[in-house]
């Protein structure tokens, strides 16, 4: 029974319970924070894996960039009141919610993936950090959507700025 | 069995659907005024050269005449292929006849006279199209286009519940259309898979030897097509619909030639493809066919409104057609034809005089007609005529086709040929029935009406001209069907060649 | 060490669970914190997956799929400060003038 | 004999002639001359093609062109030329000039005088393609041809509603009995492979007796409607709309006759069949008697003819039924004489009393016009059977000859002898004599018809007094053609097979010759019984109505229940309005409404109704809510992923 | 030690950047435009612009040889994509060439329409040319963003609004799906490549394969709108401003409907007989949903919003048969739908600058007197997406029956029939408004004379194809070819 099972299981376990927390809470606030937790988690199972890069940009761009953004706008938006959940809905998704997650589980379990195709053995990655193996793929073999997925970032800058601009309303 | 082309020196097929197209971009082109006399130059013009056809056509032994066959779509082998035999021409010869009367007859049109004419010279174009054509898509291209300018010419000319019908016929022909499409692609696909051919042709699907039960299937696939579009009962209620709606020279053309597409389909492709199936269904036709013919002939006379009268009159004739058709032998086919020719002569005048009777009295309701007799003299003669060649006088040309029809089905069922006979009585009753409510019983008018009368102008010339060439042809063929006979004999016997061999 | 079909169980419900969020939550911002929800979830897969195979390419898809988050976020909140200076409201029930 | 052609086409000339210019330049009185001028030209080149007939005995077949060609036969417009067509084709020329020229005179002044002559002529055309054809077909051409004709001229003055109905009644009853009469020729063709008589008749002995009897009884069932026998009879009654030269020329003269032309013409046909020869027999049986007792009763002048001559075709059916076809003709040719004759008298009184038709309100006129008495007179001694008159000889013949044959045919047709003679008689004294019922204003100027009417009149009441004595002549003329050891036409086997036939009916020798005749039925038991017959009808009509001994009304009364009977004509024209017109009229509402409207049309519609309502249901799906879009995604999805996940 | 990276690195080789030529230029042009945009406000500059580049763009598709994978196999320049290309590039210059009319008549202007439009190009033409789900993934997101933001740019108009965010959305949802889709593939298979996946997978598909392919499948349902995954469709089509619906209905459609065939048959040559049932099922939904429900619709930019997701049944119905007719049926149907969708949008268009209408269905009586050559364009164009020879429409529908006979779908065909008749029923409608009502006021309607030559070209464009549709299904047939080539012919 090593570190990383336990840690798996209360990762998850907290992934799990703030989500549930995302979707039931009803003040948007605690959704955010939940949300933010949930990210921390999945980070946390990130470095359990080993992909530290990835858990450390998790923290960054969502801990730290979006959630600011959700902030912001909650700030601007006053609390919002009326109940949180719409319970028809909820029993009408419940069901269908349930079927979706054990279809997918099914196929998680019964599909044969596979395994080791890869070269990044765990030797290669002791030598070189998975930090150099990933930015070095990122920025040779993926280099061309790296550059697109600037694209989509400006593009999204440039949407955020014009649709939240004030002209919209009243010009 | 594939017959001898002879190819034509001159694509004049091809010109007889080009040029009313040419025509209706030349009247899109002037003014409203020259709209008028351009159709009718173009419609004469297609009209004498497809006599001319007639004329010069061989009937000595099967070949396709005039024959062109160009490339179109050679991915899936598909060609632009036209060519006539007897039962083509004859029907072309039919269409040219009757387009050239009802442009004659258009003279009161004064709402949208551009595209009036414009609609009616596609609409013609289509028309031979479909008549001339011996590549399926092309077949179903002309099928499918033809449907458009109608529904604008019923729609837009027509009388009150005009969108109603339009809209219905439309819709229920489209509905019939496209299971034949399905029909015909099915054939053609089995075709590749089994002969590697990949082609739309006639006469390469001719060759196809199917199974018997995908036989039945494609032989219903078609049938559906064709019988909505003949129409056979139970699929008819769009005619009478599209009939009392339609302006005049509409319900001409409808008469004279959209039915005849239908059984023009079941001589052509249903007989021929499934000699096999034809055999099978035959007794569902017979019964279709009586019922056509006694049920309407009985809705003929529970009408009122007499160009719904004529309309279910049409009907019943078609009816007999089926039966002629699906006897299966030389007489049935042939009276099949002829009686196609006929009713498209007969009920074309009757739609005239239902034109010339709204035009005078501004009603199709018997009970604002009658009593016109005394005071429109040549036209009631030319109704009459009509009228009686509608019943099978005998003389006229309405009794050849009813003659050989019932001869056919005769041989093959008596009971049907006892029963088609009926229409012999129950036709003579609403046909007269028609001509006595509308010409007759002049005492029950009251004075004023009376009055009115008085000053009812008779046939004028153009109207004359646009009865008498369907009165003349009616006597034609009635007095001298030979001529006829002799022409599509080869036809009917290459439509018959699988069932009966030959 | 942990089967990696765990993860991927883990991040099946992950998703759902951001699925159902959109679907019942009644404030506009939650449907868009529930979307975040759902891509994240993926990101577990595909490291998961990553491990197993020995490679790299998943986290990098990883990044791309943090990009796509990120700019939805951005102009998910657009959207709503725009429907909000509109609308005064944030209840998706009145966020529902395009229908049938 | 090639000139042949002229007897039907000249009719056509002078029709085509007056159907163009009649109204443009002939008009009054030139359309009239014309048209005798046609059927005159007509009846002369038949009486040539009679008399060199009756000098060889041959018969001639011209083809004049090939019609319509079926497999390997021809349907060819033709002349057979021989004594039967011969004779029925001079009967029709002849009486019809006759009348064509009465009629000039009747329908002065009418407003569509040439129409009238144009439709005569195209009948006369007609009735003579129908009787010198030599195949079925143009038999039947020339059937429906006359049946087009008599349409137009009962409906002649159209603008009378009575007129039209009763112009449609006769067209469609008609085609009820051409409707089986079609039948009988394809069954012919599908049999033997032909239409011409000639070769029909060579080939009948060899098919089954079975299929030649059902041929004869359709194509008899074809001489019913036309000859308006029970129980297709109620149209001729109606007929008498029309002006009255056509009664004359087309109801009682020829049209009416051709069934019974038909029926001797395929003499051999009906010959090989028994029950085609009784169903024939009993079916004129019926009629003649049945017609004589509707006759009785009736007041419209016109009408008691009509009823008459339904009568006299009984007759003449009954005698080809009993096999004696030769008499059946006799009498047709006779019958087309005198009953002609009443017509015009009676259309002449007519005219003279400006279309009076109730006999109860006429009377006295005979001092007025004597000619119309006294040839009407002679027709009705005719009709009454009493000799010397044609009728005698024609009429009792056949009486005598069902008493040999078939003693319940006798009985009826013996008491229709004395109806006939009493109601024509009635008719007779209630018209010309008895009380004066004259409305005054009539009665001042009464006056004889100009000679244009009388000539033809005197024409035929003399060829009433004299043709009976012509009868042995008429009989061997016949022989050629309705004798079938002397039939030329026909093959060894076919004439014995023929002979075969007849003889089982036709077992009895008639005296051919008149005098011969005359003598032996003033001797023997059976002639005077029938005369007697013939002198009581005359007189019980004389003491009722010219001596007023009795008073009808009382009789009436007293066989009330039979009255009621006679006088509704026994109920046919009730029965068959309720079943064949209101009945089918109103079944065809129904199912218009039913059938077409509500199911048909309900399927129709209903599927676009249908899915614009399905539209309606899908819309709903599109709630504007993103929550219900994503769910409805939801769902979709696991149900997408679990129709694999599960099915596979 | 280094090595391994130096192995990675020099196994990659350099790129051959000339390949890439029209998507630089689009990028050069939309970031031209980004800064140009800051200083003028000149519409018809910034058009000018756009078009410039669509143009050069165009151009510079002829001067590069096809068949070359680029950029370390993640871009792959085959005669597919340059067609696809040439298609979207073109459309896109007609669209751009009756924008600005319509702007200017409802005051809405952005200069950011330009080149956010721009940009949803560029995604379209990586979505069309990727050999790979990394860049087909990051292409078609840059498509759908910039298509979020587009939908939204509409002032003082709250229902853009509404319409984005809902689009927004649901295509997160999608795009989460997808993601997860990939994930799942690449775990099943470790790469990213078409050409690896499908060698990866040519035996049965076990459950991993089969719930990556479905995903999928669900994900580009989406995008391409299909039943039960469109309701974003309708709203957003209504809230936008009408050319980028056009834009929407048809440059977008056309690009999805590529990326699908590139997908499809790329990494999935030998499963067709899952995604071909799947395929099967959506259309059926699709063209059902759509077809009942547009006879409902009174407004008609909504009514042709519905049809397009019928069409979407139609065109992917062609995936049913599972064959090559199916995909040459699939992009022949594709190639000239843009033509109609675009046609039908921009007639509303055009007329919408016009007070007083306001695309319902009434607004088009008796139009037929008014403007007589309009009115017979669109009469074209209706009877072309209800499927009446001549016109391209027609040809497009028949190329599917062929596809669903020739694989024995025979169920399938017959909902096209039966739901083709419904279409009949608000197709007919719009024409019957038009030519058989008389119209209400005697109103004419201002039309630029370039909004006018568009959609006479387009209309005609649609009629000669129905006429002459050989090109056409030669250039379909290339195109499968193509793919077929680079997929199962390794």
């Amino acid at each position: 029974m090593d570190l990383s099972v336990v840690a798996f299981w209360i990762l998850s376990a907290v992934a799990v319970i703030s989500a549930f927390g995302v979707v039931f809470f009803k003040n948007i606030i605690y959704a955010v924070l939940s949300l933010i937790s949930v990210l921390i988690a999945i980070s946390g199972l990130f470095f359990n894996l080993g992909a530290e890069l990835i858990g450390a940009l998790q923290i960054l761009i969502y801990a730290v960039a979006i959630v600011v953004f959700y902030v912001l706008v909650i700030s601007t938006v006053p609390e919002y009141k009326g109940e949180a959940v719409d319970p028809k809905y909820a029993l009408l998704s419940a069901p269908f919610g349930f079927m979706l997650f054990m279809e997918l589980a099914f196929v998680s379990i019964y599909g044969l993936w596979k395994s080791g195709t890869g070269i990044f053995m765990p030797q290669v990655v002791q030598e070189v950090s998975n930090a150099k193996a990933v930015a070095v793929i990122l920025f040779t073999k993926y280099l061309f959507p790296f550059e697109v997925a600037s694209l989509i970032l400006l593009v999204a800058m440039i949407g955020a700025i014009v649709l939240g601009k004030k002209d919209i309303v009243e010009d | 069995m594939i017959p001898e082309f002879v190819h034509a020196g001159f694509p004049i097929l091809s010109a007889l659907i080009i040029v009313p197209m040419i025509a209706a971009a030349i009247v899109f082109a002037l003014n409203e005024k020259m709209a008028k006399p351009v159709s009718i130059f173009t419609s004469a013009v297609v009209f004498v050269i497809s006599s001319y056809l007639l004329l010069i056509y061989d009937p000595s032994g099967y070949k396709i005449q005039f024959y062109e066959k160009y490339q179109w779509i050679p991915q899936f082998g598909i060609s632009y292929e036209v060519g006539v035999d007897a039962l083509s021409l004859t029907m072309l010869w039919l269409t040219a006849l009757a387009f050239f009367v009802s442009f004659i007859w258009s003279t009161n049109i004064e709402k949208r006279i551009k595209e009036y004419f414009i609609a009616f010279l596609i609409l013609e174009a289509a028309c031979i199209g479909v008549f001339v054509a011996w590549d399926l898509v092309a077949f179903y291209v002309f099928w499918e286009v033809m449907l458009i300018p109608m529904f604008l010419i019923i729609g837009i000319w027509g009388y009150a519940e005009r969108l109603y019908a339009a809209t219905k016929f439309f819709i229920y022909t489209f509905f019939g259309s496209l299971f034949l499409l399905i029909g015909v692609i099915g054939m053609y696909i089995y075709n590749f898979y089994t002969n590697g051919v990949l082609s739309t042709s006639y006469f390469d699907l001719l060759n196809v030897k199917l199974p018997h039960n995908l036989e039945l299937i494609f032989f219903l696939l078609l049938a559906l097509g064709f019988a909505v579009k003949v129409p056979m009962w139970p699929f008819h209620t769009w005619l009478p619909a599209a009939h009392v709606q339609a302006p005049t020279a509409g319900s001409v053309i409808l008469a004279a030639v959209l039915l005849k597409m239908g059984t023009y389909g079941f001589v052509r492709f249903n007989l021929p493809w499934f000699p096999e199936a034809s055999k099978y269904f035959m007794p569902v036709m017979f019964a279709l066919g009586v019922i056509a013919i006694i049920y309407t002939a009985m809705m003929a006379i529970a009408q009122t409104h007499i160009k719904r009268l004529i309309a279910y009159s049409s009907v019943s004739h078609m009816g007999f057609v089926t039966i002629g058709t699906f006897a299966l032998n030389q007489e049935g086919v042939n009276g099949a034809i002829i009686t196609m020719i006929s009713h498209g002569l007969t009920s074309g005048a009757l739609f005239l005089a239902a034109g010339f009777i709204y035009e005078r009295l501004h009603s199709y309701e018997m009970k604002d007609l009658g009593g016109m007799a005394k005071f429109v003299p040549v036209f009631a003669t030319l109704f009459m005529i009509s009228a009686m060649a509608s019943a099978g006088l005998p003389g006229l040309s309405g009794f050849v086709g009813e003659f050989l029809v019932l001869l056919g089905t005769f041989k093959v069922s008596v009971l049907t040929a006892t029963l088609a006979g009926l229409s012999l009585i129950v036709g003579a009753a609403y046909t007269l029935w028609l001509y006595k409510k509308t010409m007759f019983e002049e005492e029950l008018l009251s004075e004023e009406r009376i009055k009115e009368y008085e000053h009812l102008k008779d046939l004028n010339k153009a109207e004359l001209w646009s009865f008498l060439p369907f009165v003349i042809f009616m006597f034609v063929i009635g007095l001298y069907p030979n001529w006829w006979i002799n022409l599509i004999n080869t036809t009917s016997q290459f439509v018959l060649h699988k069932i009966v061999g030959g | 060490m942990v089967p990696y079909e765990y993860y991927l169980v883990l991040s099946g419900l992950l998703m759902v669970l951001g699925f159902v969020g959109v679907i019942v939550r009644k404030n506009i911002i939650a449907l868009l914190i529930s979307t975040e929800l759902m891509l994240n979830s993926v990101n577990i897969a595909f490291v998961a997956f990553d491990m197993k195979l020995n490679d790299v390419a998943g986290q990098v898809f990883v990044f791309f799929i943090l990009t796509i988050a990120a700019a939805e976020a951005a102009i998910g909140l657009g959207l709503i400060m725009a429907i909000y200076r509109m609308k005064k409201d944030v209840d998706v029930t009145k966020i529902a003038e395009l229908k049938g | 004999m090639e000139y042949l052609w002229i007897i039907p086409f000249s009719p056509l000339i002078a029709f085509v002639i007056i159907g163009l210019f009649g109204y443009k330049f002939l008009r009054e009185p030139l359309s009239g001359i014309v048209a005798v001028i046609g059927v005159a030209i007509s009846a002369i080149a038949s009486i040539i093609g009679f008399i060199d007939v009756a000098k060889t005995g041959n018969y001639y077949n011209l083809k004049l062109f090939n019609w319509m060609t079926i497999g390997d036969y021809n349907i060819a417009v033709s002349i057979l030329w021989d004594p039967l067509s011969a004779l029925m084709t001079c009967v029709v020329t002849c009486v019809s000039t006759f009348i064509f020229i009465f009629a000039t005179g009747y329908m002065k002044g009418d407003e569509s005088y040439p129409r009238f002559f144009a439709y005569l002529s195209l009948f006369v055309f007609m009735m003579l393609m129908l009787t010198l054809s030599d195949n079925l077909v143009q038999l039947f051409f020339g059937w429906e041809g006359v049946g087009l004709a008599s349409y137009l001229l009962i409906g002649f003055w159209h603008y009378k509603k009575s007129a039209a109905n009763a112009a449609m009644e006769s067209f469609v009853v008609n085609r009820v009995g051409d409707w089986l009469f079609l039948l009988g020729i394809l069954l012919a063709f599908v049999t033997f492979g032909t239409l011409d008589y000639i070769q029909i008749f060579n080939k009948v002995p060899g098919v089954s007796v079975g299929i030649i009897t059902a041929i004869a009884l359709l194509l008899f069932g074809g001489a019913v409607g036309k000859s308006a026998q029970i129980p297709l009879h109620i149209w001729l009654p109606n007929a008498m709309e029309g002006p009255t030269p056509v009664s004359a020329l087309i109801h009682a003269a020829t049209m009416v006759a051709a069934g019974v032309y038909m029926v001797a013409r395929l003499m051999p046909v009906f010959a090989a069949s028994e029950v085609a020869l009784n169903t024939v027999m009993f079916i004129g049986t019926m009629s003649a008697f049945i017609a004589a007792t509707m006759g009785l009763v009736q007041n419209d002048i016109k009408r008691i003819i009509a009823y008459s001559t339904l009568s006299q075709l009984g007759y003449m059916f009954a005698a080809e039924g009993l096999g004696l076809f030769g008499e059946g003709m006799f009498h047709l040719t006779s019958h087309a004489v005198f009953k002609a004759l009443l017509f015009l008298g009676s259309g002449s009184v007519l005219i003279a009393l400006h279309h009076l038709l109730d006999i109860q309100k006429m009377g006295q006129i005979g001092r007025a016009m004597p000619i119309t008495m006294g040839t009407f007179l002679i027709g009705s001694l005719a009709l009454a059977g009493i000799p010397p008159f044609v009728g005698f000889f024609s009429k009792d013949s056949i009486i005598e000859g069902a008493f040999e044959v078939n003693k319940f045919v006798f009985m009826l047709l013996w008491a229709g002898a004395f109806l006939t003679a009493f109601y024509i008689f009635r008719l007779f004294f209630l018209t010309f004599f008895s009380t004066d019922r004259l409305d005054p204003h009539l009665r001042e100027h009464l006056h004889e018809s100009p000679p244009n009417m009388t000539i033809p009149l005197i024409v035929l009441a003399s060829a009433t007094v004299i043709l009976g004595f012509f009868k042995e002549f008429f009989l061997n003329f016949l022989k050629p053609s309705l004798e079938p050891h002397s039939m030329k036409f026909l093959s060894e086997e076919a004439k014995i097979f023929v002979f075969e036939g007849l003889s089982r009916s036709h077992n009895v020798e008639i005296e051919a010759n008149a005098f011969h005749f005359l003598g032996h039925s003033l001797s023997s038991f059976l002639g005077i019984v029938l005369l007697a017959t013939a002198l009581a009808g005359i007189f019980t009509a004389y003491v009722i109505y010219q001596l007023r001994k009795v008073d009808p009304v009382k009789i009436g009364e007293m066989f009330q229940p039979l009255y009621k009977l006679f006088y509704n004509r026994w109920y046919f024209d009730y029965i068959y309005y309720a079943i064949f017109v209101y009945g089918y009229y109103k079944l065809s509402k129904v199912l218009w409404f039913v059938g077409d409207k509500i199911v048909i049309d309900g399927i129709v519609d209903g599927s676009a109704k249908v899915s614009i309502f399905s539209g309606d249901i899908f819309r709903k799906t599109q709630i504007g809510r993103i929550s219900g879009y994503v769910l409805q995604m939801l769902i979709g999805t696991a149900i997408f992923l679990a129709l694999f996940l599960i099915i596979r | 030690m280094m090595s391994i990276i130096q192995q990675i690195v020099s196994g990659l080789g350099t790129p051959n950047f000339f390949v890439l030529m029209p998507e630089i230029i689009i990028t050069t042009t939309a970031l031209l435009l980004l800064v140009v945009e800051l200083f003028t406000k000149n519409k018809n500059l910034l058009s000018t612009l756009a078009i410039l580049g669509l143009g050069l763009a165009i151009i510079s598709i002829f001067f590069i040889q096809q068949g070359d994978i680029t950029l370390f196999g993640l871009y792959i320049v085959d005669t597919f994509s340059l067609w696809f290309k040439f298609m979207i590039l073109i459309t896109s210059i007609i669209i751009f060439a009756v924008f600005n009319p319509y702007i200017e008549s409802k005051r809405t202007f952005y200069g950011e329409n330009y080149y956010l439009m721009l940009f949803a190009i560029l995604g379209m033409m990586i979505m069309v040319s990727s050999p790979n789900l990394v860049t087909f993934y990051i292409g078609l997101e840059l498509m759908s963003v910039s298509i979020y933001i587009l939908v939204g740019l509409w002032k003082r108009d709250y229902k853009s609004k509404e319409g984005a965010f809902k689009y927004l959305i649901i295509g997160g949802a999608g795009t989460a799906i997808i993601s997860y889709a990939i994930a799942l593939i690449y775990g099943r298979t470790g790469s990213f490549d078409f050409i690896r996946i499908a060698s990866e997978i040519q035996d049965k598909a076990d459950i991993g394969v089969l719930g990556g392919l479905l995903l999928l499948i669900v994900g580009l349902a989406l995008k391409a709108s299909a039943v039960p995954f469109h309701f974003w469709t309708p709203d957003a089509y209504e809230s936008a401003l009408t050319p980028i619906t056009a834009f929407m209905g048809g440059v977008v459609k056309l690009a999805t409907y590529a990326a699908i065939v590139r997908v499809i048959i790329g990494a999935f040559p030998f499963s067709e007989e899952i995604w071909a049932y799947g395929w099967a099922i959506l259309a059926a939904a699709s063209m059902i949903i759509g077809n009942f429900v547009a006879l409902r619709q009174k407004d008609v930019k909504r009514m042709l919003a519905y049809s397009s997701i019928a069409h979407t049944g139609y065109i992917v119905g062609a995936l049913a048969s599972g064959n090559i007719i199916g995909f040459q049926a699939l992009i022949f149907y594709s190639l000239v739908y843009v033509f109609m969708a675009i046609g039908g949008f921009i007639f509303l268009a055009a007329f919408e600058k016009n007070e007083g209408w306001t695309n319902h269905i009434d607004d088009f009586k008796g139009l037929a007197k008014k403007h007589p050559i309009m009115a017979l364009y669109m009469l074209i164009l209706m009877f072309s997406m209800l499927g009446i020879p001549p016109t391209a429409g027609f040809m497009g529908k028949f190329g599917v029956f062929i596809a669903l006979i020739s694989a024995n779908v025979w169920w399938l065909a017959v909902v096209l029939v039966i739901t083709s008749i419904v279409s009949a029923g608000y197709y007919l409608k719009i024409v019957a408004n038009m030519y058989m009502h008389d119209p209400a006021d005697d109103r004419r309607f201002y039309l630029t004379p370039m909004e006018k030559s568009v959609i006479a070209f387009l209309s005609i464009i649609t009629l000669l194809l129905g006429i002459y549709p050989a090109i056409f299904w030669d250039i379909s047939n290339l195109l499968t070819q193509s793919l077929v080539m680079v997929s199962i012919a390794r």
